[in-house]
């Protein structure tokens, strides 16, 4: 059995203000495997959030249907990273994650997180006197931080210079093979997307489904530019229609 | 230096008031508006003869049981109508009754149903200012940050951590503005419980006091309540606002 | 044994005005222990406002209160058991500067007339009734102020007025200070054609406690004339309740022992009994239903009648 | 399809309260609770006497007049209050201090300068409600967003646009809790302006009725006054929150 | 005269928790020519959005000065994309764009914008209603719509898709040819940077200071990608200090 099987046939928006309905998502169909890491690319508005909202429980306003696999009841079925960082403004870093990280967290993995982050000096500051780029960091160190089943990130890596960016790339690959878990991962650089995913899902414009379903067999490591290339050659010739993501 | 200067400040305001005070009454020239001297040493005999005292030790006790009554009770009422719009729908005229009947039709009701007992007093004075928190907290309710609370909920926060750390930040200002509002709605309450069925308190001193158009008594005893408030406000409320308000 | 003799008094709860004249009574007969002396314990309480006492009676929180019989025969219509028994004649006052060129009821048109307790009030109604008579109609005659008693003695001495309408012991205020008094509440009486001084205001209290307490109840009664007595008399027991007065001034001091000792009540029978009842039925003509209620009848059933002085 | 609901569930709502107080008027049996019936009859013999409307329409003039002028001016001060902080600490006393005077006090001092005589009511109630609105209106101002108002200023706004578009709104949810529990404390106040100064209006006449202890004909004024501030609360407020939050 | 001196000596922020100073920026100075397109490239948390601020005169607590040269009185001095979109909820796409572009709006050329991002069908909208993507959208198609001398955009183009972004590229270089003014952008895509600038601005770590200032002369369809990696080349040798930007 598929750990996740997510099958939206519509998901409607209507806003107050006209009666005008607008269709963000039309049979949206996938399974996941076992500790899969899929990324998510697809146009801007295209309904990318609205799935990973969807998936959290967040908003069960639609038709379908999105199962979960339990294997442990007390665990968190899924952590996310928010499309912006969405830090409690009164609490610091260190409260901000402990929060979330609830009793089983431990101090020193997250104080470890935020190191590798970049953000030792900043345990104990308020979300308001770090920079963007840092609150997103937290952010990033929050979802790490909580033990869950399924880890939906939404464009976590933007706005982070390259250096931090690949820090947190390697430290993103490092706890999804310490703990292994599914991983579902927004993204608009398609170089991040090789680099780090089982399965790529390309998403088309809203109303929003699968257009194309890839899978990168190669392990990561024999993952060089130069085979990312190769690899995007050959995925324009055989998937022509996602050219314009390539 | 911060608190030299803030002190500096508050005697000046103070000076000035004093001065426009001064001014009105000589202008005025008129038992109505005694000059703050004459106050002044009303309230220093009042002082002396430990009645004053005596009925603002009683009022400020029923101040303090019905303000944390008012505002406990208001806080969890307004939060979940502000959250729960069928609830909220069903209550609303509820509410804008309670609102507006006459503290004097309370205040009766409440004495004839207990006798006139501390109780019926204090319930009368939470009854009659429980709707105003309800109202602004309501308010508040409503304009919660979503994005947070649905962090809350994507993290599996639980009643009792979204409750203290996600909620209650953010209605901070609102109970703020009803604590602030509040203790001098209930102090105005609590003059009219106190002079409609109580034998103590600052009620009913200030309107045995009007019987007589003693009005320089009515003021002493006045600023006797105003400043307790002015230290309840910088010993409490102050330092609390700087607290709670450190991340900004 | 003084204890155990004490504990078996019967208490009657009483609410009153702290400043009030009933209170200079009261406070005479716990002075002179003619409570305990008479078998019952009299236990004040001094509440700020008139309309306390009225909730304190409602609320059985007091046993009796003072009040006049108007608002009993109008609580009988509310199937309230209340009984009235005579307490003072003392009664309201129509005042003027001095050097006012009011003399008259005829004088008032025009004036700016302050008028305490409401549109209501007896005093106000039983003028109008008397002016009527001489062909006046004050209501749309006078510029009306209604306002609250002290307010309006403030605002008289600011000058903001030309004539008032007040209760006894705030007319007598300013009475004391040169104010003069055009006609009083028995004046009015007395030229409405009822030659007699009534009683204005009373002790209240329930039917149904007076029946059960008939014997301190009377002895109350009877300690409180004893009382006014007292004071009325014997310039020590005034000189002990003189604080009760809040006045430093010895005119006004005066004044306000003239006039209470000339309200007390020496005579109550069937006769003023009927004159009530007469003037009840103009104050319901003039007042209406929204001062008499249902009661357009005077029942006479309401004065309390166990014990006649 | 919503309006049907909402106006069932209204009188569902209605209904249980009124089942509520006729229980309670029965189990209470004193004519200070008066069953809804009896006030029902009270409050339609009075519109028919035309009293009523009279005294209605009179205070609704006053309540109207005194509502605007204080939460204008309150929102203007609060505004300016909460986002200069010297300001707030020169004045802040003089808030406590105009929030503490008891209402009597004020309401005398207004009588006694100005005479018994409209502006002095008026002026009285809104020297009353305005501390209030104040201290609502800055604990907004104060928690207002900053990124915001940085975008303002960055595209040059000017101080109306600012206004208008970015501060105003935030500060809405401030301004309806003001405006709710304000219709009811001017309202109440206005009882008492009435009561101690006036000689028409709903205050007069209640404390008229109170003398006399007709407790079924306060309850039938209050009903009256209760049912004007429902229809502006539907046919203006809750508009207004629908207009200014079709955003959400 | 340079239009525009920047000359930070120290900019400090005190939190007010602990009485802790972190300096920001310290001794940050350059000039910009008339009409330079100036990129800022810097670590996550150095100072950028800082700097961005006090040149928008939004931060006057700094030591040091700010001189920008007023031509026209009238003209707004400065138009700013900020790193979060910051549009007012409470009124729709157009009207926030009309509120800042003031009484010179032109209406088709907001239109026009709107439509070459995308959101032609998204102008009555409110902001609630889009996506983190429109909404920077709209954020840059307020900034473009206000005529200014200088445009601040702080990390602009993130979280778009690649042919979105491309087109809001092209979008900028258009305005940027027919109404010439000074632009400072700040990225992390070094190159969005090459594709863009006239010169780029290498940032240290906080204290932030400049510590490489490259002129890129070679007109702008000629940098290829092959050109840009010989650009880069060339650079790690000749500036190894900035090799982590490369
Ligand atoms: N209000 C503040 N109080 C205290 N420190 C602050 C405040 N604002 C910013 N800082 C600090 O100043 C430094 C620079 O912040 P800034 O926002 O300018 O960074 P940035 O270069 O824009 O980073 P990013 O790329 O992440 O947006 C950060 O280290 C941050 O912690
Ligand atoms: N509350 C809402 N009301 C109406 N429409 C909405 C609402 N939320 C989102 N939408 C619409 O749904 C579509 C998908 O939005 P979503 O936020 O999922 O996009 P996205 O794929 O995450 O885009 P981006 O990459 O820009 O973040 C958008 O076109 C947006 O306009
Ligand atoms: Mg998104
Ligand atoms: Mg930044």
């Amino acid at each position: 059995m598929h750990p996740i099987v997510v099958d939206i046939k519509k998901k409607n928006f209507t806003s107050n203000s006209s009666d005008r309905i607008f269709t963000a998502i039309e049979n949206l169909k996938f399974e996941l495997l076992e500790n899969e890491f899929t990324c998510i690319i697809g146009p801007s508005g295209c309904g990318k959030t609205t799935l990973l909202n969807a998936i959290a429980g967040l908003d069960n306003d639609f038709d379908g249907s999105i199962n979960i696999k339990k294997t442990n009841p007390s665990e968190l079925h899924s952590s996310y990273v928010f499309q912006t960082p969405r830090l409690l403004p009164w609490r610091t870093v260190m409260e901000n994650i402990q929060l979330a990280a609830g009793d089983n967290h431990s101090v020193p993995f997250i104080i470890n997180t935020l190191q590798h982050l970049g953000l030792g000096n900043n345990m104990n500051s308020y979300p308001h006197h770090l920079s963007l780029g840092m609150q997103r960091r937290v952010a990033i160190a929050r979802a790490f931080s909580v033990q869950s089943r399924l880890l939906l990130m939404d464009e976590p890596f933007v706005s982070l210079d390259p250096s931090t960016a690949k820090k947190a790339r390697e430290l993103l690959l490092n706890l999804w093979r310490e703990q292994p878990r599914n991983i579902l991962f927004v993204t608009h650089d398609l170089n991040e997307a090789f680099e780090l995913a089982d399965r790529i899902l390309f998403l088309s414009d809203s109303p929003s489904h699968v257009i194309a379903d890839v899978q990168i067999t190669s392990p990561r490591p024999e993952r060089t530019p130069q085979f990312l290339d190769n690899f995007k050659n050959q995925l324009s010739i055989k998937q022509p229609h996602i050219h314009q993501f390539l | 230096m911060m608190l030299r200067s803030s002190l500096f400040n508050s005697t000046l305001s103070l000076g000035l008031l004093l001065v426009i005070w001064q001014l009105a009454s000589l202008s005025i020239n008129s038992p109505a508006l005694p000059s703050p001297i004459l106050v002044l040493s009303t309230l220093n005999q009042a002082i002396q003869s430990a009645e004053l005292l005596h009925h603002l030790g009683i009022t400020l006790l029923r101040l303090a049981t019905s303000f944390f009554l008012a505002m406990i009770l208001g806080t969890a009422i307004g939060l979940i109508l502000g959250r729960h719009h069928k609830l909220n729908t069903f209550f609303d005229s509820w509410l804008i009754i309670l609102l507006n009947i006459p503290a004097l039709v309370t205040i009766i009701l409440c004495y004839i149903w207990f006798g006139l007992i501390e109780t019926a007093a204090i319930l009368a004075v939470v009854i009659n200012k429980l709707p105003n928190v309800i109202v602004t907290i309501r308010e508040g309710a409503r304009n919660l940050d979503d994005p947070l609370i649905e962090m809350a909920k994507a993290y599996h926060f639980g009643r009792y951590k979204t409750l203290v750390h996600v909620i209650l930040p953010q209605l901070y200002p609102y109970i703020m503005a009803s604590a602030r509002t509040g203790l001098a709605l209930i102090w105005k309450i609590i003059l009219v419980v106190e002079m409609l069925g109580r034998s103590d308190g600052m009620g009913y001193q200030i309107h045995l006091f009007f019987q007589l158009f003693d009005i320089a008594s009515i003021m002493a005893y006045t600023v006797s309540f105003i400043v307790i408030i002015q230290l309840i406000e910088t010993a409490l409320l102050k330092p609390l606002d700087k607290k709670t308000q450190r991340w900004k | 044994s003084t204890a155990s003799l004490s504990e078996a008094k019967a208490p009657i709860k009483i609410s009153v005005l702290k400043f009030g004249t009933v209170n200079w009574t009261l406070e005479t007969i716990k002075k002179e222990k003619l409570d305990t002396q008479n078998g019952f314990e009299l236990i004040i309480q001094p509440l700020a406002s008139t309309q306390a006492g009225k909730i304190a009676l409602q609320a059985n929180a007091a046993d009796i209160i003072v009040s006049d019989w108007i608002w009993v025969a109008r609580q009988r219509g509310f199937f309230k058991d209340y009984l009235f028994f005579p307490y003072s004649s003392s009664a309201g006052s129509i005042v003027v500067p001095k050097q006012s060129p009011i003399h008259s009821i005829e004088d008032l048109i025009g004036k700016k007339v302050g008028i305490a307790g409401g549109g209501l009030d007896k005093n106000w109604l039983l003028l109008r009734a008397l002016a009527l008579r001489k062909n006046i109609n004050l209501e749309a005659g006078i510029d009306k102020v209604f306002g609250a008693p002290p307010l309006l003695n403030g605002l008289m001495k600011q000058g903001e007025l030309d004539a008032l309408i007040n209760f006894w012991h705030y007319s007598a205020r300013l009475k004391a200070e040169g104010y003069r008094e055009i006609i009083n509440t028995h004046g009015i009486i007395e030229q409405l054609g009822i030659r007699r001084t009534l009683p204005i205001l009373g002790y209240v209290f329930s039917e149904k406690w007076a029946l059960e307490n008939a014997t301190v109840l009377n002895k109350f009664l009877i300690a409180s004339q004893e009382a006014a007595n007292l004071l009325c008399t014997s310039d020590e027991h005034w000189t002990a309740i003189l604080p009760l007065t809040r006045t430093q001034d010895t005119a006004k001091q005066q004044l306000l022992r003239h006039h209470y000792c000339d309200g007390r009540i020496n005579h109550f029978s069937d006769a003023e009994k009927q004159a009530i009842a007469h003037i009840y039925s103009i104050l319901a003509d003039i007042g209406g239903k929204q001062l008499v209620g249902s009661t357009t009848q005077f029942d006479t059933a309401l004065f309390w009648t166990a014990h006649q002085p």
